[in-house]
């Protein structure tokens, strides 16, 4: 029914393109370390949860983000606690890169009552308003309309908070994208779009599914000011994401980001899914992953002698042990109790 | 002391809106038609003036978005109402109302509920057809974590839907536009916790219980009038709150009347009356009722247009005296 | 919250603009015939309706277009019975355009057994497959993804038949539209979508609902062929119809034609709602007004010694007493029986 | 002669496909996840390689569009199925199967049926939790025009996916994941009318009636077996088809057995168990039970994630067990 068409992405959809290591020059050194610290984080938590599904300790089902860090990254480095954040079933690192609980997260994934969502939600139903992460809810396009919102309340505030809705390529195609953009263009809505572009629904490649590979051709249709980038750069996204989120803060509306990235992993769980799609197959997979986005990074400070390698995998290892020790804990942490099954259901219980 | 004056349902709505934005500064309204002179009869007349149009805000055709939009508004800190002039066209925006809001709380470890007011009104007849005239009531009562209110006075259309913005939990407020002219002096507004609101008992009787929701509340209301002069002496119980539903209350006055007549304006299979009639026989058992419980809805059919055929659609007051006088053998002129 | 925002459809959407007779110079005479007893047949029904309505001898809500029989008389022009035609509440034209049955229609708005839907569905709900009319329904943005199936289906068939869907400015705020869009462009169909943009949805400007008055820049995001043009000029339309119908046709698939235009009466029914919105007020209606498709085509034909006065002026008393006499008829059709409530509710009944 | 081979439902439904894509060239499929290997479980597996991508479409996330365009490619003759891969997603598409659909002859005066088939697949558990499995096939029931089919054998998900796509009416049929290994031999296909498909007895008893449809309807055989050996000698009505729903056959049987029992997948207030417990209260009056009937459903809440909720939140053929020997009054090991 549909047949590969041209990109209008180019290089940015392009695996074979964009995989030097960044131009760290004019950064502050202080910044890429936390970014890449952030990003090696996230990386390494989806990794134990990736572990923990294949040995059946996580049952729910886990949409794994390995490959996609930067974009989450990138963009909080520019937000506050006060924004409202909203993600959908693939929002591990949307949560995390806003310095989320590791534990609550790794709990709330075992289904564990000190999880983030008391263990009523798992992986794909997570909130933490501390951090400004007002919830992630699996359904497809569904939290894009619930961030107008926030950033409604936001702008009725009129304290300068901004609303950010993370979704996905197919979540473009729910009719209600176009809604949520038109309802923010109209009433100036701040509101940061971010359109993680993977080039994928679940097994359909973009090219199935759409005319165009470039889902930032909506946000200009509703006349917001939209860029395309590539999302595998933490310094673009963060640069990208500056501009936009400080109009959205000064008064001046909604935009839309479109930051082309690549899974790693299967739709849902640890494999690899390859041979899916059109093009999905081991050699796409092998050429994006030399577009790692930690690679990247590291490799640039690494060349900028920004630290050695031995410091890196020093930090690496650390890292790797904290998160050890969070995901021991939460193995052993209490499942929520019988009553929890009708607490929730309506407010009063304690927040 | 002069005659109290009595206030119209379409009013009432409006008084209650008047009330809950001139005293909480996070209550706003949000649907299609709030600048409109007629889109809403008479429930939201020049609100807009009053309270500006950043509070009261008329949108684009977009049921699905506006209605989630509430959602996320509620979420930090405010108490917005969605208004969905006809419930038909709400139908576009059921997943914000039945998977995002009935189960946001639950889902995120009751760390955070949307207190969001969805407002349906029901708005039939008039030869509009199919798909102007729904009463879908019985679906969102059949939701876990959704309120779900029907108020059939001026009175509650007022203070129900004022109870239903406090509330912290998504509540679904229905009314009807054929209640718009139903009229009663109003006291002073009590702001009422939604959680204790349950069935209203509008006429104490002991022959037949007759309950209904919202315009059937008041059909039931007339029928029993007309039934007293048969000598059929009825009760009359208003559901008022449908989800959850007050069951003590509908039970008591079965187990005392032994007689059972649900009206309602839905259809009939899985429908709010075939709920109470559950109820009954599921909680006093058999031999509880003296005769067989009656449900009286709608026929199984769209709403057709033309007049002759909305005539015999809905179901009257006098179709509710002739079931229930044949039900208990009473005497009816034909 | 909104304000009014510069146009960007310009003179089309500007009432003192292009008001001017048509340049009829190259068209065949007997087409603009055509298209002028079309119009005017158009028009004098839905004067009928509108004093039904007044008289309170039509009793369901009647939306009527008078001010915009161009778009559907231009468009119909390239359409074939075997083709599949879409409408909503405003839909009167779209029906009469394609040749339908004016006893049938004036029955059925009195809701009579002799109407196109057996006096079951009044002026919201038409249909009549013989011509074409596959069904209009009032629920704004229902019948676009409906058209689009009916689209699918004439591709399956393979026998260049294409589907038309009629909807208007309002419309377009509902995600369907970018849902049946999206999928009209990826699997190919032959569907033609055609906006009628008349600038306001009941009461409400486009301005105060969108960022742009410019319904056609959703067809270019989703790729397809896009045009918007004066609605109020038959010759216009029919030119722009004409190569995309034929495209869809030949298996090049779906675009989009915005016509622009003005309704002269109400949101709903016959009274002219002055007031309503930013912008509607007796001046602009009176501009409008003097865009008239019918007067526009009607002057051009008299300069241009097609036709005399005197002659136009017969044609329409003609056009008049018999679509009087169609009306008094349907006035005295009978109603549906009370069997009717059930008989249709599933498939069964004669067809 | 060697013994039957047995085929799961989940196979059964893929076989009705086959036949109905190689019997009838009018017959297309279109849905998410129909190119996908794992995306609809054992049910349509290389149907797009053996009927081509242009009859077994896989799309975009839009489910209302493509629910809608179903309708339109039935309105030009051909007879199409959306698939939903969950209901809960299908709750994007209500307005073009309850607004438009179901309602599409009868507003048009006859003239036209949308012969589409929406089948939306139950799929729960597995801690996908709230939004990934319900069960509203209350709400379809409720709705006139619509016919909903619920299938609990591998015969019936093959025939009665057949029967629907060959009706002349809008048909929801739910097959339910939890009974994709249940397997049977299957005889050879016949075709049937759907407007004459009702209940099915599937047990013959004189104690009790146990109603359900879908995988309740599996429950209950099962609990029926396991109350057998309890004295207890029930009789199994597997519903079928809900709307319209069979009465006759129920009444039938709990005219006899004078005591019902219905096992129902959704949820309480309002539902599938409400309305059986209605029409035989309402049909067969006052005493015609010995006890109170049992409506066994979901807890009013959303479904958890959590396993150990999980596990008290879904009824088992157990559930059923305790529920009914307690009702007759019957030991039951705790
Ligand atoms: C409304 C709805 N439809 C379908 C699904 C099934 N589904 C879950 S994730 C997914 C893919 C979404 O793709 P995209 O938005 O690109 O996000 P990604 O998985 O690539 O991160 C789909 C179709 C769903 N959860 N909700
Ligand atoms: C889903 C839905 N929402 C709202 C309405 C109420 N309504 C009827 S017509 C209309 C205006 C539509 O405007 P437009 O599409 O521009 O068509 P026009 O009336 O201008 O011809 C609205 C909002 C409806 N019928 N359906
Ligand atoms: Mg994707
Ligand atoms: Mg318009």
């Amino acid at each position: 029914m549909s047949a590969l068409r041209g990109s209008e992405l180019g290089s940015l959809a392009d695996p074979a393109e964009l995989s030097a290591a960044l131009d760290v020059r004019r950064e502050p050194p202080l910044r890429l370390l936390r970014f890449l610290r952030d990003m090696l984080r996230i990386r390494i938590i989806e990794e134990v949860v990736a572990e923990w599904v294949e040995r059946g300790l996580a049952r729910a089902p886990c949409h794994l983000g390995i490959g996609q860090e930067a974009v989450a990254v990138g963009v909080s480095a520019h937000l506050e606690p006060r924004d409202r954040v909203f993600g959908g079933h693939r929002s591990h690192a949307h949560y995390l890169a806003l310095g989320g609980d590791v534990y609550g997260l790794l709990a709330e994934i075992l289904g564990r009552h000190d999880g983030v969502s008391r263990g009523m939600g798992g992986s794909m139903h997570l909130v933490d308003r501390a951090v400004g992460f007002h919830g992630s809810v699996p359904l497809v396009g569904a939290t894009i309309p619930i961030a107008v919102g926030a950033g409604l309340a936001a702008k009725m505030d009129g304290e300068g908070a901004v609303a950010v809705s993370y979704f996905g390529d197919g979540a473009s195609e729910e009719g209600v994208l176009h809604e949520s953009l038109n309802l923010a263009a109209t009433f100036g809505i701040p509101v940061l779009f971010v359109c993680e572009n993977n080039l994928y629904s679940s097994h359909l490649d973009i090219a199935q599914r759409q005319p165009s590979d470039r889902v930032a051709r909506f946000g200009e249709a509703h006349r917001i000011p939209s860029v395309s980038i590539d999302g595998n750069d933490v310094l673009a996204v963060a640069r990208a994401a500056q501009p936009l989120i400080a109009r959205a803060r000064a008064g001046e509306g909604a935009a839309l980001i479109e930051a082309v990235t690549y899974r790693h992993r299967g739709h849902v769980g640890p494999k690899e899914d390859v041979d899916v799609g059109l093009r999905r197959s081991l050699d796409e997979l092998a050429a994006w992953k030399r577009r790692d986005p930690i690679r990247r990074l590291a490799d640039a400070m690494l060349a900028a002698n920004l630290m050695t390698p031995a410091a890196f995998a020093a930090h690496e290892r650390a890292q790797r042990s904290e998160i050890a020790a969070l995901a021991q804990r939460a193995e052993a942490a209490p499942y929520p109790p019988q009553s929890a099954l009708l607490d929730y259901v309506f407010a009063g219980a304690a927040r | 002391m002069s005659e109290p004056r009595s206030t119209s349902y379409g009013d009432a709505i409006r008084q209650g809106f008047e009330y809950l934005m001139s005293t909480n500064p996070k209550v706003f309204a949000i649907g299609q038609g709030l600048w409109s002179p007629w889109y809403v009869g008479s429930s939201m007349t020049d609100l807009d003036r009053k309270f500006g149009r950043e509070r009261v805000i008329d949108t684009p055709v977009s049921e699905l978005a506006c209605t989630a939009a509430a959602i996320g508004a509620s979420l930090c800190g405010y108490r917005p109402i969605v208004v969905h002039p006809r419930m038909d066209f709400m139908l576009l925006a059921v997943d914000p109302i039945v998977n995002q809001a009935a189960k946001w709380s639950h889902m995120l470890g009751g760390r955070v509920a949307p207190a969001l007011t969805v407002r349906a009104i029901v708005n039939r007849g008039g030869e509009q057809g199919a798909q102007h005239s729904q009463s879908l009531h019985a679906w969102f009562a059949h939701v876990p974590g959704l309120r779900v209110v029907m108020p059939s006075t001026a009175r509650d259309a007022r203070d129900l839907l004022i109870a239903s913005v406090l509330c912290d939990d998504p509540v679904l407020y229905i009314d009807d536009r054929w209640l718009y002219e139903r009229s009663e002096p109003l006291p002073e507004v009590r702001e009422r916790d939604l959680r204790s609101e349950g069935c209203a008992r509008r006429r104490l009787g002991g022959d037949i219980t007759l309950v209904g929701a919202g315009y059937s509340a008041y059909l039931c209301e007339q029928a029993a009038e007309q039934l007293a002069g048969l000598g059929v002496d009825c009760e009359v119980i208003d559901a008022r709150v449908i989800n959850p539903l007050d069951e003590a209350t509908i039970l008591e006055s079965c187990s005392r009347t032994r007689a059972l007549c649900v009206v309602d304006g839905g259809w009939r299979p899985a429908g709010f009356a075939s709920e109470v009639l559950a109820i009954v026989a599921e909680q006093l058992g058999p031999s509880a009722l003296r005769a067989a419980p009656l449900r009286i809805t709608l026929p199984s059919a769209p709403a057709p247009t033309s007049r002759a055929l909305e005539q015999s659609y809905y179901p009257t007051a006098e179709t509710v005296v002739r079931a229930v006088a044949k039900q208990l053998g009473v005497g009816v002129a034909a």
